[in-house]
C-alpha cells in the first residue's frame, strides 16, 4: 500500500468510525430519558416572584411516567422532575402530598431549612419542623454551582392521613396534605433535588428503586 | 564507536538528564501547589509539601529513564527495512544491576521514612479540647451536628486554630467525607463511626465533596464549610435553632 | 531457517458426524436465547408470578439460563457429556475439533486448535476494547461541559460501571489471550495447549460473559461503579445481577485458561527447552496465569455473595443485619490488586521479547527480568489494603500496607533496567513494535511515579477518590498496557496473517494515541489535583477547562485507535507479505511456517540454547 | 534459537511420532491440571472461611446470630397484615437464631469422607486386583453416598431460619450474618458434591463400559484426588463452622 492510499485508509477509518460512534452516541443520548421542563409561572402581582406546583404520589399512575405508569407503575413519584426557574427570583412552591409515610431515618430532615423565614405552611399552619415519625417525603434541594454559592432548601412533607378519595389521571388517591414554601434563587446554576425520606424498597437505607432511578423521586432545578 | 566519541556523547546523555531533572523538579515545585486547592489546615500543608518532595525526588529517576531512551533513539536507532546487524552480546552486567538495585532500594527507603513520618504527623492529635463534630452522610446530603449543643446544619462551621474531631457515619450507603482544602478524607460507613481530625488554620470558605461513589446524585453531594474566628463561631452556634 | 518443517499430512476429513459437528456460534446464540427464555419462564412462574418487571431472582435465573444454553449450543458441554457416558474421542474426532479442513468456518466454532483460539482472542479483545471505547467516548462527551446534557446521571453511572469492567476484561485478555494462545505453545515447542478443549472453553466462556456484560446497560440501572461497591450494589437495578453473573462466568474462563497455560509451560516444553532457555514472554504468561489462579477465586466469591445478598436476602454486606461493606472491599481488592499485574505482566514480558529481537541483543539480565516479574507477583498479593487507606478500615494497618506498596517500586524499576539495558548499544530496528515500545517506556514512568504519590497515606488522604487516581491507572492501562498490547500485535501480526501490520498507518495511530494519552490524562491529573472526585456525572465550573481538554484528548485517542483498526483490517488480507520470519528472530514461533500448520511441528525440535544468541559466536541457521 | 537437527530423527523414529504422546505423559499433565484446579479451589475455600471468620470477628456486639425482626410465620402472613389488611405488625423483637445443627453438618461431612474413602479403596483395589466389576460397584456406592450427602446438604440449607424485617411499609426477608456465612459455606459444599456426583457417575459408567479398567486406571486416580480434596475441605469447613459458633 502506498502512502496516499494509506492516508485514505486512515481518513476513512476516522470518518467511518467517528460517524459510527456519533450514531451510537446519538442513540445512547436519545435512549436516556430527559423530561420536559416545568417552568415557574411568573406572578401577576409581585415582581420577581413566580410559582411552581408539584405533587407527590404513592405510585406512578398520575405523574410523568405515562398512562400505565411506565415500567414501574408501583414506584413512588414526584409529578415533575425537571424544574426551571428564573434567576434572582422568589419561587413560591406548592406541593400536594398524596402519600402515606412513616419515620425518617435521619431526624435532621424534620426541619424546614433554607426557605424564606425558615418556615413552611402545611395545611394552613405555619411550622418550622414536623413530627419525624409521620413524614411522607421531603423536598430537598442542594448543589453547588462552583463559586461557593450554595442553595440548600429542605422541606418535610408530612404523611397524608386523609380518607376522602381523589382521582388524578389513572391513579386513585386521598385528599392531599398541602405544603407551601418560598425560596430565593441566586445566579444561573443547575441544582439537583430529591426526597430524603427513605421510601425506596431495597435493604440498604431504603434508598433503592424509585429513590435511585432518574425521574421518580429526584430531579433537576435549573436557574436561568 | 570510539572511546572518545563515547565520552563525548555520554556528556550529551548527562546534559539531557540534567535538563530533564531540573525541568521535573521545577514542575514539582510550582505545578501541584498551583493546582491544588487553597490549603487551610496543618494536614493540607503537609500534603502539598509531600507532593513537592516526592516530585523532586522522582525527577532524576524519571529523567534518567527518559534521557536513556532518548539517547538510545538518537544514537542506536536503525531505520530502513533491512534487518540491522547483531548488537553486542551483553547478557549481564552485575555492577549495573547491583547499582540499580541499591539506588532504587535507597529511594524506596527514603519514600518510606518520609511517608511513615508524615503519617505519624498526620495522625498525631494534640488531644487538647478538640471540637467534636458528628458528620452524617445520606444520599446525597451531608449534615453536621455539634454534640452537646442540639445544633445541626447542612453546612460546616469550624473555629480557627482548634483541633476538630470528625465522627463520620452514614445512613444508607458508603459515602466519602472529604474536606478538599484540609487534605483529610474518610469514608462514611453504615453502622460504623470513623474518625479523623485536623486543625484549621486559615479563615474562610472551604469545599466538602463526596469522594466515594454513592449513586444517582453522587456528583451533587457537595457542600461548603466556613472557618470562623472562635468568637464568630460561638455567636453562630448560639444563633442556630435548637433541635430536639 | 524454517525450510525443513512441512505441513502436517492431511488426514481424511471426516464426513457427517451428527449434530455435534454442526454446532457453531449461531447455534450457541440460539441455545442461549432458548435457555434464557426457559429459565425466565420457570423463574417468573415459580418465584415471581406477580411482578410486572424483573425481580433479582428472575434476572439471575435468566443469566444462568443464558450461559448454560450458550455452552450447550456451541458444544462446550459435549466433552463432559461424552466423558460421562464413557465415549472417548478418536484421533479423527480430535482433528475435527481442532478445525482440520474446515476453512474459515472453524473460527466460528468450538475449535480447539490454539492458533484458532488465539485469533478468536484477537477478535474478542477488539470487540471488548471497542465497546468499552464507545462508552469511554460517551463518558467524555458527557463531561465536556458541566451539567447533564448528553445523558442523565443514571445512564452515566451505568456507563462508568460497564466501561470499567469491559476494559478490565479486554486488558486481561489483550496480550495473554491472543499471544498466550497463538505463539506461547509454539515458543515452548508444543503441538497445542495442554488441554485444547479447555482452551476453547475459556474462549467461548469469555464470549458468554461479554454478552452478559454488554446487555447490562439495556437491562437496568447500575449504580455501583465497576468495583461493585457494597452496600450500594444492593440498591442497583437488575442490571447488577447480569453484571455479577458476567464476572462469575468470566472468572471460570480465566481460571481454566490459567490452569491451561501453567500446564502447557510446565509439561509441554520440547526436549532441551529448559526453564532458563524459555523465551521471556513465556515467563510473563505463566507468572500472570499463576497470579490469576490465586486472585480470581476472590472475584467470583465476592460477586456470588453480592448476588446472594440480592436474591436470597443474605446479609454479607448489609450493615444493619450484621454484614459489612468493608468485607466486600477486602475481598474485592484481594483480587483487584493482583489483577493489575495479571494485566501488566504479559504486556511487559512481550516488550522484553520485542526489545531483544528489535535491538538485536539478548534480553539484558534475563534472571533479573524473571526475578522482577516473580517479585512483583509475590508482592502484589500483600498490598490490597492500599485501596482502602481512606475507608477507615483498620487505620493501624496503614503503615504496613504502605511498606509493601512502596516495595513494589523496586521490581517495577527492574522492568526499566531490563528494557533500557536491552536497548543499550543495540542496533535498534525502528519498526512499528519498537515505536510502540518507546511509547510504553515514556508512559509507564509517569504511571509509576504517580503511583508512588498514591501509596503515601497523607497524600492519598487528598488524592484518593479523585480524578488523579483515574488518570494514574489510565496511564497504567492505556499508556502502558495498551501500548504493550499494540506492540505485541504489530510484532506477531505477521505470524498470524503472513503480512505486516501497515507501518505507515501504525505510526499515524501511534502518534495520535501517544499525544492523545498525554493530553487526556495530564489534564485529568490536573482535574484531580484541583479536587474533582471520580465518577462525577457533572462538575463545578472550576473544573471546566481541564475537563474540556481531557475530552479533546480522548477524541484524539479515539481517532488513533480507529486508524489502528483500519490498519488491522486492511493489513489482514492485503498487507505487505512478510514471510515466516520478518524480524529475523530465533525463537521457535518464527521457525515454523506462516501460518503455522495444525499441530505446529512436523517433528518436535530439540533445543540446545536460548533464542537470544544475537552477536554470539554460536549463532546458527 | 538453535535446533539440534542431528538428534531430531534419532530421538523420534517415524514421521508421526510425537503426535501421539505416551499415555504416562498425558496422565502426568492431567494430574498437574487437577492439582492446579484444587489449588484454585483452596483459595476459594480460604476466601469463604475468611468471610465466615471476618463476619464473626466484626459482630462482637450481638449481631452475629441475632437480628431485629419477626419470625415464626411465612412471608404471606406478614404481607397480609401489612398490605391486605392494612394494619401494622407488632414491634420487632431481637431474634436470636442460635447455631445450626452441628450434628447435621457433620453428618454431611462424614458422608463425604465416607464416599472419598470408598472411591480411594476402589481405586486401590482396581490397581491391585484389576477387577473392574468390583470397582464399578464401589464407584456406584460412592456416587449414591454422595447423592445422599447432597440431599442432607440441601436439608441443612433449608434449616437456615429466615427473619422478616420491616421499615415503614416495606417488608423484607433477611438472614443474620452467621446464617449468611453458613449459606456460603454449605452452598459451596453442596456445589462441590454435585461435581462429585457427576464424576462418580462418570466413573461408574466408564468402568462398566470398560473405558476404565485394570490397565487404564489413571482417570480413577485423578477423580480420587479431587474427591479426597473435597472431603478434606468439607472437614475443614465443618471444623471451623462448628467450633466458631458461639452466640456472642
Amino acid at each position: 500500500m502506498n502512502r496516499s492510499k494509506s492516508l485514505g485508509v486512515a481518513l476513512a477509518s476516522v470518518l467511518l468510525g467517528g460517524g459510527a460512534l456519533a450514531l451510537a452516541g446519538f442513540a445512547l443520548s436519545s435512549a436516556s430519558p430527559h423530561q420536559a421542563a416545568l417552568n415557574c409561572i411568573p406572578s401577576q402581582t409581585a415582581a420577581h416572584t413566580c410559582s411552581l406546583s408539584l405533587s407527590t404520589f404513592p405510585d406512578s399512575m398520575a405523574g410523568e411516567q405515562g398512562n400505565n405508569g411506565g415500567v414501574h407503575p408501583d414506584w413512588v413519584s414526584y409529578s415533575n422532575d425537571n424544574l426551571a426557574v428564573p434567576a434572582n427570583t422568589t419561587v413560591d412552591v406548592t406541593i400536594n402530598q398524596y402519600d402515606s409515610g412513616g419515620s425518617l431515618n435521619n431526624t435532621f430532615f424534620d426541619r424546614v431549612m433554607g426557605t424564606v423565614g425558615g418556615v413552611a405552611i402545611i395545611d394552613g399552619k405555619t411550622v418550622s419542623s414536623v413530627d419525624p415519625t409521620n413524614v411522607g417525603h421531603t423536598f430537598t434541594l442542594r448543589g453547588i454551582p462552583g463559586s461557593g454559592k450554595t442553595l440548600f432548601v429542605s422541606v418535610p412533607l408530612p404523611a397524608d392521613s386523609n380518607t376522602k378519595p381523589v382521582n388524578i389521571g389513572q391513579g386513585q388517591y386521598t385528599k392531599p396534605v398541602v405544603v407551601q414554601f418560598s425560596f430565593k434563587t441566586g445566579s444561573k446554576a443547575v441544582y439537583e433535588w430529591n426526597c430524603e425520606f427513605p421510601c425506596g424498597s431495597t435493604r440498604e437505607g431504603q434508598f433503592g428503586e424509585a429513590m435511585s432511578a432518574y425521574g421518580y423521586m429526584s430531579g433537576t432545578l435549573t436557574v436561568n | 564507536m570510539t572511546t572518545s566519541n563515547n565520552k563525548k556523547s555520554y556528556r550529551g546523555l548527562f546534559l539531557t538528564w540534567a535538563i530533564l531533572t531540573i525541568a521535573g523538579a521545577l514542575v514539582g515545585i510550582f505545578g501541584p501547589s498551583r493546582l491544588m486547592p487553597r490549603s487551610m489546615s496543618d494536614n493540607m500543608h503537609l500534603t502539598i509539601l509531600t507532593m513537592v518532595v516526592f516530585t523532586v525526588a522522582a525527577a532524576p529517576v524519571a529523567a534518567g529513564v527518559y534521557a536513556s531512551a532518548l539517547y538510545a533513539l538518537r544514537h542506536w536507532a536503525h531505520k530502513g527495512s533491512e534487518v540491522p546487524p547483531s548488537g553486542p552480546a551483553v547478557r549481564e552486567n552485575a555492577m549495573f544491576v547491583t547499582t540499580w538495585l541499591i539506588v532504587s532500594t535507597l529511594l524506596t527507603v527514603f519514600l518510606l521514612i518520609w511517608g511513615l513520618g508524615a503519617l505519624a504527623v498526620d495522625n498525631s492529635s494534640t488531644g487538647k479540647n478538640p471540637l467534636v463534630v458528628d458528620v452524617t452522610g445520606q444520599q446525597w446530603v451531608w449534615s453536621f451536628s455539634y454534640p452537646g449543643t442540639h445544633v445541626s446544619s447542612p453546612q460546616l462551621y469550624l473555629p480557627d486554630n482548634r483541633e476538630v474531631e470528625f465522627r463520620v457515619t452514614s445512613k444508607d450507603v458508603t459515602h466519602g467525607f472529604w474536606i478538599v482544602n484540609m487534605g483529610i478524607q474518610v469514608d462514611a460507613n453504615v453502622g460504623v463511626i470513623t474518625t479523623i481530625h485536623t486543625t484549621p488554620d486559615k479563615l474562610g470558605l472551604f469545599n466538602i465533596r463526596c469522594e466515594q461513589f454513592c449513586g444517582l446524585n453522587h456528583a451533587f453531594m457537595v457542600t461548603v464549610g466556613h472557618v470562623l474566628t472562635p468568637s464568630q463561631f460561638a455567636s453562630w452556634l448560639s444563633s442556630q435553632p435548637q433541635q430536639a | 531457517m524454517t525450510t525443513t518443517l512441512e505441513h502436517t499430512k492431511t488426514a481424511s476429513i471426516p464426513q457427517g458426524g451428527g449434530l455435534a459437528r454442526r454446532q457453531n456460534f449461531l447455534t450457541g446464540l440460539i441455545g442461549g436465547a432458548i435457555f434464557a427464555w426457559l429459565f425466565w419462564f420457570l423463574a417468573h412462574h415459580f418465584l415471581d408470578a406477580t411482578s410486572r418487571t424483573w425481580s433479582d431472582e428472575v434476572a439471575a435465573s435468566v443469566t444462568l439460563g443464558w450461559i448454560i444454553g450458550f455452552w450447550l449450543g456451541i458444544g462446550a458441554l459435549n466433552a463432559p457429556g461424552r466423558w460421562l457416558i464413557g465415549k472417548n474421542n478418536t484421533r479423527a474426532d480430535d482433528l475435527y475439533l481442532a478445525g482440520q479442513g474446515q476453512g474459515k468456518s472453524r473460527y466460528w466454532k468450538f475449535t480447539t486448535d490454539h492458533k484458532v483460539v488465539g485469533v478468536q482472542y484477537i477478535i474478542m479483545t477488539m470487540v471488548l476494547l471497542g465497546s468499552g471505547g464507545i462508552l469511554a467516548m460517551a463518558i467524555r462527551t458527557e463531561l465536556i461541559v458541566p451539567g447533564n446534557h448528553f445523558v442523565n446521571q443514571q445512564v452515566y453511572n451505568g456507563f462508568i460501571a460497564v466501561h470499567g469492567m469491559l476494559m478490565i476484561l479486554a486488558l486481561i485478555v489483550a496480550v495473554a489471550g491472543p499471544w498466550g494462545n497463538f505463539v506461547m505453545p509454539i515458543m515452548c515447542g508444543a503441538r497445542d495447549m495442554a488441554f485444547p478443549r479447555l482452551n476453547a472453553l475459556s474462549l467461548w466462556t469469555l464470549v458468554g460473559a461479554a454478552a452478559l456484560l454488554l446487555t447490562t446497560l439495556a437491562v437496568g440501572s447500575l449504580t455501583m461503579g465497576w468495583v461493585v461497591l457494597e452496600p450500594i450494589a444492593n440498591q442497583a437495578g437488575v442490571g447488577m445481577d447480569f453484571f455479577a453473573m458476567a464476572i462469575i462466568v468470566f472468572t471460570v474462563s480465566t481460571t481454566v485458561a490459567g490452569v491451561n497455560t501453567i500446564c502447557t509451560v510446565l509439561t509441554m516444553r520440547t526436549k532441551g527447552m529448559t526453564l532458563s532457555r524459555l523465551p521471556i514472554f513465556v515467563w510473563g504468561a505463566i507468572i500472570a496465569a499463576a497470579l490469576g489462579l490465586y486472585a480470581f477465586p476472590y472475584f467470583s466469591l465476592v460477586e456470588a455473595m453480592t448476588l446472594m445478598d440480592r436474591t436470597f436476602s443474605t446479609s454479607f454486606f448489609v450493615a444493619n443485619a450484621g454484614g459489612e461493606g468493608w468485607l466486600q472491599a477486602n475481598l474485592f481488592w484481594l483480587m483487584g490488586h493482583p489483577e493489575v499485574y495479571v494485566i501488566l505482566l504479559p504486556a511487559v514480558a512481550a516488550l522484553f521479547e520485542i526489545a531483544a529481537v528489535m535491538s538485536r541483543k539478548p534480553v539484558f539480565s534475563y534472571r533479573t527480568a524473571v526475578a522482577g516479574m516473580t517479585g512483583l507477583a509475590g508482592l502484589s498479593i500483600l498490598v490490597w489494603a492500599h485501596h482502602m487507606f481512606t475507608t477507615g478500615w483498620a487505620p493501624t494497618l496503614g503503615g504496613p500496607f504502605m511498606l509493601t506498596t512502596e516495595l513494589i517500586s523496586i521490581p517495577t524499576g527492574l522492568f526499566f533496567l531490563v528494557l533500557i539495558g536491552t536497548l543499550w548499544r543495540g542496533n535498534i530496528w525502528m519498526k512499528l513494535p519498537t515505536v510502540w515500545m518507546f511509547g510504553f517506556i515514556a508512559n509507564f514512568i509517569i504511571a509509576g511515579v504517580t503511583g508512588i504519590y498514591l501509596s503515601d497515606i497523607p497524600l492519598d488522604d487528598q488524592l484518593h477518590g479523585t480524578m488523579f487516581v483515574t488518570a494514574h491507572f489510565h496511564y497504567v492501562f492505556v499508556g502502558s498496557v495498551l501500548f504493550g498490547a499494540v506492540a505485541a500485535l504489530a510484532f506477531w501480526f505477521p505470524k498470524v496473517t503472513g503480512r505486516y501490520l501497515n507501518e505507515f498507518l501504525g505510526r499515524i495511530s501511534f502518534w495520535l494515541v501517544f499525544i492523545g494519552v498525554q493530553v487526556t490524562f495530564l489534564a485529568m491529573f490536573a482535574s484531580g489535583l484541583k479536587g474533582m472526585p471520580r465518577r462525577y456525572s457533572s462538575y463545578a465550573l472550576i473544573f471546566e477547562h481541564t475537563n474540556f481538554i481531557t475530552t479533546i484528548g480522548a477524541y484524539i485517542i479515539m481517532a488513533g485507535m480507529l486508524v489502528l483498526l483500519g490498519a488491522v483490517i486492511t493489513s489482514w488480507n492485503k498487507g505487505e507479505p512478510s514471510g515466516p520470519n520478518p524480524w529475523h528472530a530465533n525463537s521457535l514461533e518464527w521457525l515454523v511456517p506462516t501460518p503455522p500448520p495444525l499441530e505446529n511441528f512436523d517433528v518436535l525440535p530439540v533445543i540446545t540454547e536460548d533464542p537470544y544468541n544475537y552477536g554470539e559466536e554460536l549463532v546458527r541457521s | 534459537m538453535s535446533i539440534d537437527t542431528e538428534s531430531e530423527h534419532a530421538a523420534h523414529g517415524g514421521h508421526d511420532d510425537g503426535h501421539h504422546e505416551p499415555p504416562e505423559v498425558v496422565d502426568g499433565r492431567q494430574k498437574m491440571g487437577v492439582w492446579l484446579f484444587i489449588g484454585g479451589d483452596m483459595i476459594g475455600l480460604s476466601a469463604i472461611l475468611f468471610t465466615f471468620l471476618y463476619l464473626r470477628g466484626v459482630n462482637t456486639d450481638g449481631h452475629w446470630m441475632s437480628m431485629w425482626g419477626y419470625t415464626g410465620h411465612p412471608y404471606s402472613y406478614y404481607y397480609n397484615i401489612l398490605d391486605v389488611k392494612g394494619g401494622s405488625i407488632p414491634n420487632a423483637t431481637l431474634i436470636k437464631v442460635g447455631p445450626l445443627s452441628a450434628g447435621l453438618n457433620w453428618f454431611v461431612t462424614v458422608l463425604t469422607v465416607l464416599s472419598a474413602g470408598i472411591i480411594w479403596m476402589a481405586e486401590r483395589g482396581l490397581r491391585a486386583t484389576k477387577n473392574v466389576k468390583s470397582y464399578t460397584t464401589m464407584a456406584g456406592i460412592a456416587t449414591a453416598v454422595t447423592i445422599l450427602s447432597i440431599v442432607y446438604g440441601i436439608i441443612q440449607l433449608q434449616h437456615i431460619p429466615q427473619i422478616f424485617t420491616a421499615h415503614n411499609d416495606s417488608l423484607t426477608m433477611a438472614y443474620t450474618a452467621y446464617d449468611s456465612a453458613m449459606m456460603a459455606v454449605d452452598g459451596s459444599v453442596v456445589i462441590h458434591l454435585f461435581i462429585l456426583a457427576f464424576l462418580g457417575l462418570g466413573l461408574t459408567i466408564r468402568s462398566a463400559r470398560g473405558v476404565i479398567n485394570g490397565t487404564k486406571w489413571y482417570q480413577a486416580r485423578l477423580v480420587r484426588l479431587f474427591w479426597v480434596w473435597v472431603a478434606i475441605s468439607s472437614v475443614i469447613a465443618s471444623l471451623v463452622t462448628t467450633t466458631v459458633n458461639t452466640i456472642h
